[in-house]
C-alpha cells in the first residue's frame, strides 16, 4: 500500500443524512493510503473548516446529496484561506443542483465558488482518486 | 419491563405540555380514536386481510391541499392503507423551522418542506384529511424523538405508528443519543399499548430497511426481533416487522422464513404469547434506477417477491424515485403496477417452501447469536443493553450516518447478488455461518477502487443495464 | 421408426425440385451450414448457457432492409437469440402471393405482410441479414407444411427450427389435415436429424403455447412429449419442449415440473439416451394487456417466472402486442426489460421446489393418462397414432380453429387464475385428477353470459384493473 | 332453457385463424338457445352465403379480428338477397377497423353497407346476445 502521507478532511454538509457516498469515500480513500477525517453527515462549513485546521489538512472533500448544497459552500474558500490554509485544495461532489442540468455548467459554478474541482453527478467516483492524487502530487 | 402506570401518566403530563398539543384534549383525543369506524384501525385490516398483501404507498406534502389532493388519488387508485409522511424538520423536533417554512409555502404555494409538517397543521385540521377515507392511515416519518409528533398522530386518529428507537435513530441521525431513542420509543409504545383495546389495537411497525444500503439480513433480523420485544415488554400487542428487497430474491425468501421464525421464537422463549405480528415488505429502498423501464420492472418484481413470501404488507416506491418527491400521477402508477402485478402472482401465496432453508437457518442462525449476546449484556433493562450493543458493536448498521454506530461491519454481494459479510467487526457471528459466508465469496475479487465498492451499492444503476 | 435412408434421399429430391430452393445446391447448403462458427449454434448456446435463460424476441418484416434493421436493433438490446419470423402467405405455402406482395412492398416501400417472405427473399439474401451476427437465428412461422422452408432456412444457416405436425397445425390451420402435417414434419425431423453432426447439432424446438387460449397444462405437456418423441424417432438429438405464461404463477411452476419429469419419464421408457432436453418458457401469448404499465408489469412477472423454473430459453413479448406487429422500438424495450427482471431474478435459479409438488403431480399423472392412452390405440406408427387421438378428442386444444380437432374439452379458471377442466371431452383422464379439477372449482360460478366465459380468456385485460 | 328455434350462421371471415371470440360465440349463442351453424374461420363471403342458404338462416354473424374485414363483406348483403335472404339479419363484430378510430363512426360505416347492426371492439358480448335477441323478436 502506498502511503500518501497527505491528510484529508471530508463529510456530508447541511441537513442532509444521505451517507453512502461519504462511507465509499472514506473506506476508498483510506485504502489509497490517505490521512483520512471523516466528520460524517449533517455538518455545517464551521465544521470543515475547524477540522481542517486541527488537522492541518492538505485537502477538504464537502460531498452534498440533497441538492441543497450550494447555499452551504459560498464562504468556504475564504475561510480557508483565513485561517491559514490558502494551499489547501477544496473539492465538492454529488447533487450539486436541482433539476437536470448540464454538468460542465454546474461544475463551472462551483469552480468559480473557489473549489479546486467539482464533480455532479459523476459516472465514475474513481476518477477523483486519480484528480486527488494528481493535485496532491505537485 | 412495562413502564408503571403512574410514572407514565406523569412522563405524559410532561408531554402534553407541548404547545403543539394544546389545541387537543388528551382525552378528547382518546375519544375520537375510540370512536372511528373499525375500517380506520390498522391492526384490524390485518386480521381480516384478504388474499393480497395490503398495499401501502408512501407520500408527504408541505401543503394541507396538496396533502389532501394526494390522499384522495391515492385512495381512489387503490392504496389500502394512505400514508402520511412527514417532513425533516419535524423528524428532527425543529418544530418552528417547519411551522416557519409552512407558512413561507403557504404564501408562496410552493412546496419547501419535503413531507407533511403534522405539528405545524395541528391534529385538528389533519383528522379533516381523513374524514372521507375507510382506511387505515400510517405514520412514517424517521424521528428518534416522535414523542409529541405520536401523541399528535394518535389525535389525529392514526392508527399505525413506524419507527423504534433502533431503526429511526441509527439510518436516521449523526448524533442523537441511541439511549434517549430507546426511551422515547420505549415511551410510544407505552402510549400505543395505552390505547389499544382488545377490539382496537392501536398498531407498532419497525424499520427493517434501516439505510436500505447493504445491510446483511441477519443484523435486520436481530434488529426487528429486538424492536419488537421492546414493544411486547410495553404492552403493545399488533405489530409489523419489516424489511426491504436486496437484490437478491432468494435471499428474501429466506429472510422472510428466517424473520419469521426468530421472531416467533422469542416471543416465545420471553413469554408473549398475545402479540399479532405481521410481515412487511418493501420494495427496493436504495439506489433507486433512473430509467422507467428498469424502475418499473424492479417495483413489479419486488410485487412479486411480496406475493411469494406472502407479505402482510407491501410499501412501495414509484419509477420517480431516484428523480426527487414523486407527484402524485407517480405514485398512483406505481399503486397501479403493484396492484397488477401482485393479482398476477396471487397464486404464490400458498406456495412456501422454496429451497432457500439452508439460507434462512444461515441467517436465522445469525440472528440468534447476535440475540443472544445482547441479552447476555449487563444493563438495567432491555433497551440499556441494546444501547450497548451499539457502542460495542454488537448493532452495527452498514453505512449509518450515526456517530455511536460502529460502521465496521463490511459487506459485499456474492455472484447471486446475496449480501454476504465480508468483516464482521465486533458482531458476534458463530463460525460456521462466517465459513460460508467466506464460501460465498470466494470467487470475489477484492474491492480496491471506489468504484467496485459502488458497484455493489449501486446494483440496481449500473451502468451495464443500460 | 426412422425414415430409411434411401426413402429419405428420394422424398428428398422431390422437395429440393421446388423451384424456390434452385438457387443453392443443396450440397452447397450443408457446406454453409458446416462452416458457421459454433456460436451461430443454438444447440450449442444451449449447452454453454450461462446463468440466465437465453432471451428470444420474435419479429418478422417484409422488407430485406427493415429485417436486417430489427436483427441489427434487436442483437444491439441484447437478444441471445434472433428470430426469422415468417408471414402468414408462406406459412400457407401461398409462395406466389408472397413474392407478389413482396415486390408491392418494394415498390411503395410499404409493409405489407406480417413477417418475413424467406422463400420470395431466398436463402442466399436471407444469409447475408446474419452476416455479422454471432449468434443462432431461430425459425419462428407456423407451418403445416413446411418442408421446402425449412431447406431455404437450413441453407440460410439457420440452426433452430420451431413447429411440429400437432402443435403448428391445430392452432394455424382450419383445414390442412393432420395425418399429412405429421408426415411433413417427420420429414422436418429426419431433416434437421440428417444434418446434424456429434458437435453441430440442427436443434427443434416444439410451440407449447398451442392456442395460447385456456389450454390446460396437462394436454400440453402430452403434446409435448408426442412431438419431442416423433423427432428423437427421427434422429433428432437436441430439442426444446416449450409452453406459456398461464395466468397462474404456481400452475407455471407446477407445469414445468411436470413437463422435465414426464419428458424424462418417456424418454427413458423408449429407450433415448442421446438427447439434450431443453425447457423454453414464452412470456403470456393470450390476450394482452393494452396498457402500457400492465403489459409491462406482466413482461416482468414472466420474466421472473422463467427464472423461477431455471428456463433454458425464454420467448418474449411486447408492450404493444395487444396493438399491432410491434415495431423495433418495442421489441428493443422489451428485450430490456426482460434483460433487467432475469438479473433481478437470477438468484432463483437454483430455488426449484416450491411447494406445487401437489399441483405437479397432478398435471403430470394426466398428461401420462392421456399418453398412454394414445400409444395403446392402433396405428402403424407413432404419427398415425397421434392423427388418430386427435380425430377421436383425445388430444383436443380449446379454442383451436382446426375441424379435426374435437373442441369439446373445456376449461375454465379456479380462484387462483389456474386453468382447470370443466369438461373432459373425450379426454382419457383419470377419476383422481377429474375429482380434484373440480373440487378446485367448486365456488365458481356457471359460465353463462358471453362476457363472463371472456372473463377467463381476457384474464390480462380485464376492466376491472383499469 | 329457452329454446328461440332460430337458426344463426356464424364464423370468421378471410384469412384470419383467430378463433377465440368465434368460440366463445358459438358456445354462448348455443347457451342462449339458437341453432348455430359454425362454419369457422379462414372462410369467404361466398362460405357465408351458402351455410345461410343451405340452413335457411334468420341471421348470419361475420367476425373479423385481423383488421382487414372491410375487403371481405361489400357485397354480403347483395347477395343475400340476391339467394332469397333479404330478410336475413346480418351481423359483423370485432376488430373493424386497422388502427385507433372512434367507434361510431367505424360502426355506421358497416351499417351503411347493410349490416342490421355493427360491434367495433366492443366492450361487452352480452350486449350482442340481447340485441339480436330483440331483432329476432320482431
Ligand atoms: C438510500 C436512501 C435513503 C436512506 C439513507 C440511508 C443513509 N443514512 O444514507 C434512508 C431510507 C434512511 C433515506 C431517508 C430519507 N431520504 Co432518501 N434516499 C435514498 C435513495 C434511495 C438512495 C441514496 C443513495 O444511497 N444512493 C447511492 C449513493 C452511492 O449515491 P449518491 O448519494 O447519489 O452519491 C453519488 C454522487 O452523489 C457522488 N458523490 C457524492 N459525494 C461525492 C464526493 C466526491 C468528491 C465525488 C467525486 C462524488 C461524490 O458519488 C455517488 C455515486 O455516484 C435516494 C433516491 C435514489 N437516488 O435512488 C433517496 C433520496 C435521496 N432521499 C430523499 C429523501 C427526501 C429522504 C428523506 C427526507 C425521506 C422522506 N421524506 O421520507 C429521508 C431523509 C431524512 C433526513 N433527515 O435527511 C430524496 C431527496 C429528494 C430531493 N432532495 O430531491 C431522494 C432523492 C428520494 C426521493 N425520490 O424522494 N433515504
Ligand atoms: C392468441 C393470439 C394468437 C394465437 C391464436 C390462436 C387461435 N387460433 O385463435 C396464435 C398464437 C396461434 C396466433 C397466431 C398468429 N397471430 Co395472433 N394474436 C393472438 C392475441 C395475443 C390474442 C387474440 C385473442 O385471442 N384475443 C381474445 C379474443 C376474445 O378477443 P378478440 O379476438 O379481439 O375478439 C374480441 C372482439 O373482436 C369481439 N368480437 C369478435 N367477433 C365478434 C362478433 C360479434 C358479433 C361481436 C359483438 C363481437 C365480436 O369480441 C371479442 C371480445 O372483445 C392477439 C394480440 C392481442 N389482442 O393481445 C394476437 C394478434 C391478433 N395476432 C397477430 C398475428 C400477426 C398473428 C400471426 C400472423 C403471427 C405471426 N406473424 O407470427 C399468427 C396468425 C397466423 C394466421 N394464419 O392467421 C396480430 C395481428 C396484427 C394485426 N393485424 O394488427 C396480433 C394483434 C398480435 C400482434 N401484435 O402482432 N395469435
Amino acid at each position: 500500500m502506498i502511503v500518501h502521507e497527505h491528510r484529508l478532511v471530508i463529510g456530508v454538509i447541511g441537513n442532509d443524512i444521505h451517507v453512502v457516498a461519504n462511507k465509499v469515500l472514506e473506506r476508498g480513500l483510506r485504502n489509497a493510503g490517505y490521512d483520512v477525517c471523516n466528520i460524517g453527515v449533517n455538518t455545517f462549513p464551521e465544521d470543515f473548516i475547524d477540522a481542517a485546521v486541527e488537522h492541518d489538512a492538505d485537502a477538504v472533500i464537502v460531498s452534498t446529496i440533497n441538492g441543497e448544497g450550494e447555499d452551504w459552500v459560498h464562504s468556504l474558500r475564504e475561510e480557508l484561506t483565513t485561517r491559514g490554509l490558502k494551499d489547501a485544495f477544496l473539492y465538492i461532489g454529488g447533487n450539486l443542483a436541482i433539476g437536470d442540468q448540464p454538468r460542465e455548467r454546474v461544475e463551472a459554478k462551483f469552480c468559480d465558488m473557489g473549489f479546486s474541482r467539482a464533480y455532479h453527478r459523476p459516472e465514475s467516483m474513481d476518477i477523483f482518486l486519480t484528480d486527488i492524487a494528481q493535485d496532491l502530487a505537485q | 419491563m412495562q413502564i408503571p402506570s403512574d410514572i407514565f401518566i406523569k412522563q405524559r403530563e410532561t408531554v402534553r405540555q407541548s404547545p403543539l398539543l394544546a389545541e387537543v384534549d388528551a382525552a378528547d383525543g382518546a375519544a375520537f380514536l375510540a370512536q372511528l369506524p373499525e375500517s380506520r384501525y390498522a391492526a384490524s385490516a390485518f386480521q381480516n386481510r384478504g388474499e393480497h398483501p395490503i398495499l401501502q404507498p408512501r407520500g408527504g406534502f408541505a401543503l394541507f391541499d396538496d396533502q389532501a389532493q394526494l390522499t384522495h388519488e391515492l385512495d381512489v387508485a387503490g392504496a389500502d392503507f394512505l400514508p402520511l409522511t412527514i417532513d425533516s424538520h419535524t423528524r428532527q423536533n425543529d418544530y418552528e423551522r417547519a411551522a416557519t417554512l409552512l407558512e413561507q409555502c403557504e404564501e408562496r404555494n410552493e412546496n419547501l418542506l419535503n413531507g407533511y409538517p403534522l405539528l405545524a397543521h395541528g391534529a385538528l385540521l389533519t383528522r379533516s384529511l381523513f374524514t372521507d377515507i375507510n382506511k387505515p392511515v400510517s405514520l412514517r416519518h424517521g424521528t428518534p424523538d416522535a414523542r409529541v409528533l405520536v401523541e399528535a398522530a394518535l389525535d389525529a386518529g392514526i392508527t399505525e405508528i413506524e419507527g423504534g428507537g433502533i431503526c429511526y435513530c441509527l439510518p436516521y441521525s449523526r448524533s442523537y443519543p441511541i439511549d434517549r431513542a430507546l426511551l422515547n420509543w420505549q415511551y410510544i409504545d407505552r402510549l400505543c399499548a395505552y390505547y389499544s383495546t382488545d377490539e382496537r389495537r392501536i398498531h407498532r411497525e419497525s424499520f427493517g430497511p434501516l439505510t436500505a444500503t447493504m445491510v446483511p439480513p441477519c443484523m435486520v433480523v436481530a434488529i426487528q426481533v429486538l424492536e419488537l420485544l421492546l414493544a411486547a415488554e410495553q404492552g403493545v400487542r399488533s405489530f409489523s416487522v419489516s424489511f426491504s428487497q436486496t437484490g437478491s430474491m432468494a435471499q428474501d425468501i429466506a429472510t422472510a422464513t428466517a424473520l419469521r421464525e426468530t421472531t416467533q421464537k422469542w416471543l416465545d422463549q420471553l413469554g408473549y404469547t398475545n402479540v399479532d405480528v405481521r410481515l412487511v415488505f418493501h420494495q427496493w429502498m436504495g439506489a433507486f434506477p433512473v430509467e422507467r423501464i428498469h424502475a418499473e420492472a424492479l417495483i413489479t418484481q419486488g410485487a412479486v417477491t411480496a406475493a411469494l413470501i406472502a407479505a402482510d404488507k407491501i410499501v412501495i416506491k414509484t419509477r420517480t424515485e431516484a428523480l426527487g418527491i414523486p407527484d402524485s400521477n407517480s405514485n398512483a402508477d406505481a399503486v397501479k403496477v403493484t396492484k397488477f402485478a401482485l393479482r398476477l402472482s396471487q397464486s404464490l401465496a400458498g406456495c412456501t417452501g422454496l429451497n432457500t432453508d439452508e439460507e434462512s437457518a444461515h441467517i436465522a442462525t445469525a440472528a440468534n447469536t447476535i440475540l443472544e449476546n445482547i441479552l447476555q449484556l449487563r444493563g438495567i433493562a432491555l433497551w440499556d443493553r441494546v444501547a450497548s450493543a451499539v457502542r460495542t458493536g454488537i448493532i452495527d448498521i452498514p453505512f449509518a450516518p450515526h456517530q455511536e454506530n460502529r460502521g465496521e461491519l463490511w459487506t459485499v454481494r456474492d455472484n447471486d447478488d446475496a449480501i454476504r459479510i465480508a468483516d464482521q467487526g465486533k458482531v458476534p457471528l458463530p463460525e460456521s455461518f462466517l465459513k460460508r459466508e467466506q464460501q460465498k465469496l470466494s470467487n470475489r475479487q477484492e474491492n480496491v477502487g471506489l468504484d467496485t465498492m459502488l458497484y455493489d451499492v449501486m446494483l440496481m444503476v449500473r451502468k451495464s443495464y443500460l
